[in-house]
């Protein structure tokens, strides 16, 4: 908490270190996706280019493109042998997250991830990827068995929120969202998450509690939605556009921010476009993400994580 | 009951006075009993015909609940700084010297040394006029020191909340608020230091989805607001008619999130009496 | 798991144990009700003779007696500053299970019991006692607050039983009944539980795991009830003395079969007659019992806890 | 669905047969279908026609799931004792002997080591046919002996339970088995061995409320009937209409007790499924 160097000075250090990171991410060097590295190159170029208030835009429409793989499509192609879990032990399974264990290269993972629906009835099913408290409870539950047998948890976020509904309020899902937290944060084995689409506020963060964050390329994180950020502060959603230009909610302005570790490249066009080859990069990036982390002492993790979070902010004193 | 929730939260976070035309603010919402400044001030801001509770500004809170004398600020030069350069009809940077000026605030949060009851304690207080009580990153780094604080001096940890969120104007940043709060009484957790969490109205989204749940006793004062989503955005989100109690204190207590309601006068000796059994454990 | 003495002299060293517990029991030595010792003798005389099944049923009769004293009206005689505590943060409170924090003899401690109503009002709304999952969930949370803190947790047992409803069974009662015990096996403080009145099966025993269980002198524990019994065994339900005589739910033959570890003695005639005396025995059986495990290191209090439950049963092999 | 629920476990625990009058064991209750006992046994005791789970022995329970030849027997001299020298139409020693005779098993429970698709794991398989699968003093022991195995072999166990709940003639002692059962699951986890927990028809009352609830993963056979209390009972107290899945395991799947619900054919490929992610995450 010692006095901070000027605005300008942190804008260049900050700068340095994106592009050494980006450089480093093992996944953006793209091996697993057959050396096309020309591509990659730019691809590199880009993400290290501040976006534009309309590259910004276009990262939203991406992650919420309704082609876009969900986790369960990347379940399929990253993991082997996965075995769903169900239910919250109290009220009901909730379909809008998924949790269970998995291989994943050779290692037993837990696996929890928001999930949307594909077709009209999937998505109503699915309540649209919004979770009601008994999702977090699930996601605690399988959280605590993947601690108790040494398991890494892997999570995967895309939502567009907390489900803004009357028997979520009554079932209290503003306190199941903090006891979410607080159980990743108390884990002690490691955690990996990565926003895969939208990454919608308290039901997003409620399951992105991780040693490491990464975030798909063309994925969006932040506190609202555009167009409830336009409703209020511009008092019109159809300013959501310039909303979303104010408030960043875009991979690299998250990495500037020091809010993610490292971005996730996705296949040309975005990942929509080629969900094996998404797969692919995701699956690449989570080993990078793990493999550092995997094998440090428990209590040195837990704190660095605690540490990690505790850090976020930016303040004068 | 209905009639004195604000149901408004949502777009009036900016706004740190009633909007005119909702009566004078020593009027009482529910009974329209009218009463001086210095009135309602001897009554804790309780509404002496009806018991409605009216709104309390932090400092006034503060010598509510506090010994007299005792409250010892801290990190009073603490400021959210601007990371995004964040600017709507308005820049945030405006927007924050403007509610340092009406509020004589640095923040939406009063952390400090004090003692209640005699009990030594750490005392987190919101400000709900401060840019609606949002909490971006000053809310988060003063409550995370009041942690860190009150685990060092193995005190407990008062914290009263009001609050529209997060502050939407630091984007993911505000988020990030939630985790890191979280953390922190992850931190005091590990200390043994006992937490005790008071709702007032209104406690919403993100305060109420981090710290503020975490409480080993959380109590709520009457007719508070404590949702994660206030009633207007679900309205418009299920179309149902919302029960008339919808997301009050009173609610909450009947479906399990809140162990007590505690009227005002009765605020600063329950909170003795629960500082005493707290004392005795360790 | 040696070979085992005959019945008989199994038999005979019970008695010469029980009646050794018997005349150490400082509660039932009494000092706390004003040196009426040869009615205290003569109680001990009482205990220690085999109960006929008249007595048995008495007994039963006693536990269940409409003015035998409840939690609450031990609590306001036994101990300070009890400060109730509600919810069990997902979906209700339950009236049934009272919890909360409290001073004892100068110690803060949680306590959590059944609540039965006095008049018919506060009957329905305590469900007679029996609890639904949502009390295990508050009692759960109220212990592992405890847990946190260091504070002793005693329980108080009243409860014809879990709440035989369909809402019960939705809500998973059985898993929570199961869990309640799994929680209290795993505390790290010292808890003392006592049977005050009925001691009904699943719905007794979900917060009866302490570290020493104990029996007011007319109190009843037992895995059905009499008229249940009788109803399946006999196919007659009012043979239920008859299956009380069979099963023996008194506190002396608990204590004979090493399911508790002590009998709290009561005013002459019952508890019904004497709120006063009656609290003040419990109050000195609740410190006799804590008293000694107090300070016994957490990890040996909790193996040794566990060891207790796991010794339960007599079979051969 | 409801047609084939048994609601009356409460009242038959002590009947290894069903009672006369009921259609024979291998006509399928739920379509009628009439079948030898091989062509049953073959199919895994599944009406081919409709589905519908029968009953399975516990010697063909673990015939089922164990890889051939691998299971070993543990603790086949224990018994139950008579504590309390019980006897209500019929001393508890004649029932046990009576339950013995018929069943060729020493009480309710088999366990052993075995493996399952080349994993190796511990097991224990309850008899519902002997006094309705009830939890005396010898199921408690012989449960609590299989997790110390587990723990001391560090391989998962696996249970399958079918059972009325706690065996009454042994009085307190058999609502004792439940915090020894689950004392000994706790012990389980401290070793960090895996808990598969699979639920037949009828897993209720305290064993419901025991070990059988504590599972890693908890999955069930389909339409078995998974209540702490059973659907008469729940009926005579609350003089509802009860919903037609009252209790089964799709009514407890969609309440989020039960994480999958697996059909008979699938459950020996699923469980070495699991045991080889427990086995690798160690
Ligand atoms: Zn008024
Ligand atoms: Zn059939």
């Amino acid at each position: 908490m010692a006095a901070e160097p000027k605005q300008s000075e942190i804008e260049q250090l900050r700068l340095r270190e994106r592009l050494a990171k980006l450089r480093n991410l093992p996944l953006i060097g793209g091996v697993s996706v057959g050396g096309e590295l020309a591509r990659l190159e730019r691809q590199i170029e880009r993400i290290a280019t501040e976006p534009s208030a309309d590259e910004v835009w276009h990262s939203v429409e991406l992650a919420r493109h309704q082609d876009r793989p969900y986790t369960l499509d990347y379940v399929e192609r990253i993991f082997d042998d996965f075995v769903e879990l169900h239910g919250d032990r109290s009220f009901a399974d909730d379909p809008a997250i998924v949790a269970g264990l998995a291989r994943f290269r050779g290692r037993t993972i837990a696996l929890v991830g928001h999930q949307k629906g594909r077709d009209i009835r999937e998505r109503t099913h699915r309540n649209f990827g919004m979770p009601y408290p008994e999702g977090y409870r699930k996601a605690m539950r399988v959280m605590e068995l993947a601690d108790r047998h040494g398991f890494p948890v892997f999570t995967l976020v895309d939502t567009p929120g907390a489900y803004p509904g009357v028997a979520a309020e009554q079932h209290g899902q503003g306190g199941w969202i903090a006891r979410c937290q607080l159980a990743m944060v108390r884990l002690t084995v490691p955690s990996i998450c990565c926003v895969i689409g939208e990454g919608g506020s308290g039901g997003a963060v409620a399951i992105a509690v991780a040693d490491r964050v990464l975030m798909q390329e063309n994925a969006i994180y932040s506190v609202i939605s555009p167009e409830g950020c336009a409703a209020i502060l511009w008092r019109d959603a159809s300013e959501a556009k310039k909303a979303a230009a104010a408030f960043k909610p875009d991979a690299r302005h998250c990495l500037d921010l020091g809010v993610i570790d490292g971005i996730v490249a996705e296949p040309e066009g975005g990942a929509q476009l080629d969900f094996d080859a998404a797969a692919a990069l995701l699956g690449d990036g989570l080993a990078a993400a793990l493999d550092p982390i995997a094998d440090l002492d428990a209590d040195e993790r837990r704190r660095a994580r605690r540490a990690r979070f505790r850090a976020m902010g930016v303040f004068a004193s | 009951m209905a009639s004195h929730i604000d149901v408004r939260i949502e777009d009036r976070r900016e706004d740190a006075q009633p909007p005119s035309g909702k009566g004078h603010p020593n009027t009482c919402p529910s009974c329209g009993s009218h009463y001086r400044d210095d009135e309602l001030e001897q009554n804790l801001r309780v509404c002496p015909h009806c018991g409605h509770h009216f709104p309390v500004r932090v400092r006034e809170r503060i010598a509510q609940i506090a010994d007299r004398g005792t409250f010892v600020e801290h990190d009073v030069e603490l400021r959210s700084s601007d990371p995004l350069g964040f600017f709507d009809l308005k820049a945030y940077t405006e927007r924050l010297a403007q509610a340092e000026q009406d509020t004589g605030l640095g923040d939406a949060m009063v952390a400090g040394a004090a003692s209640i009851e005699r009990r030594p304690c750490e005392l987190a207080v919101m400000e709900f006029t401060f840019m609606g009580g949002s909490m971006g990153s000053a809310v988060g780094e003063k409550f995370a020191r009041a942690c860190e604080r009150a685990a060092e001096r193995h005190v407990p940890l008062v914290a009263v909340t009001a609050s529209g969120g997060a502050r939407m104007q630091e984007g993911i940043l505000s988020l990030m608020q939630l985790p890191k709060t979280v953390s922190a009484v992850d931190a005091l957790r590990e200390a043994r230091a006992p937490f005790v969490s008071v709702m007032t109205h209104p406690t919403t989204a993100g305060v109420l989805a981090s710290f503020a749940s975490l409480g080993d006793v959380i109590v709520a004062e009457p007719g508070a607001l404590l949702a994660f989503t206030g009633p207007r955005v679900v309205q418009q989100t299920t179309r149902e008619k919302l029960p008339d109690d919808f997301g009050l204190a009173e609610s909450n207590t009947r479906f399990g999130h809140v162990d007590a309601i505690v009227r005002r006068p009765d605020l600063r000796p329950y909170l003795g009496r629960l500082l005493a059994l707290f004392a005795n454990g360790s």
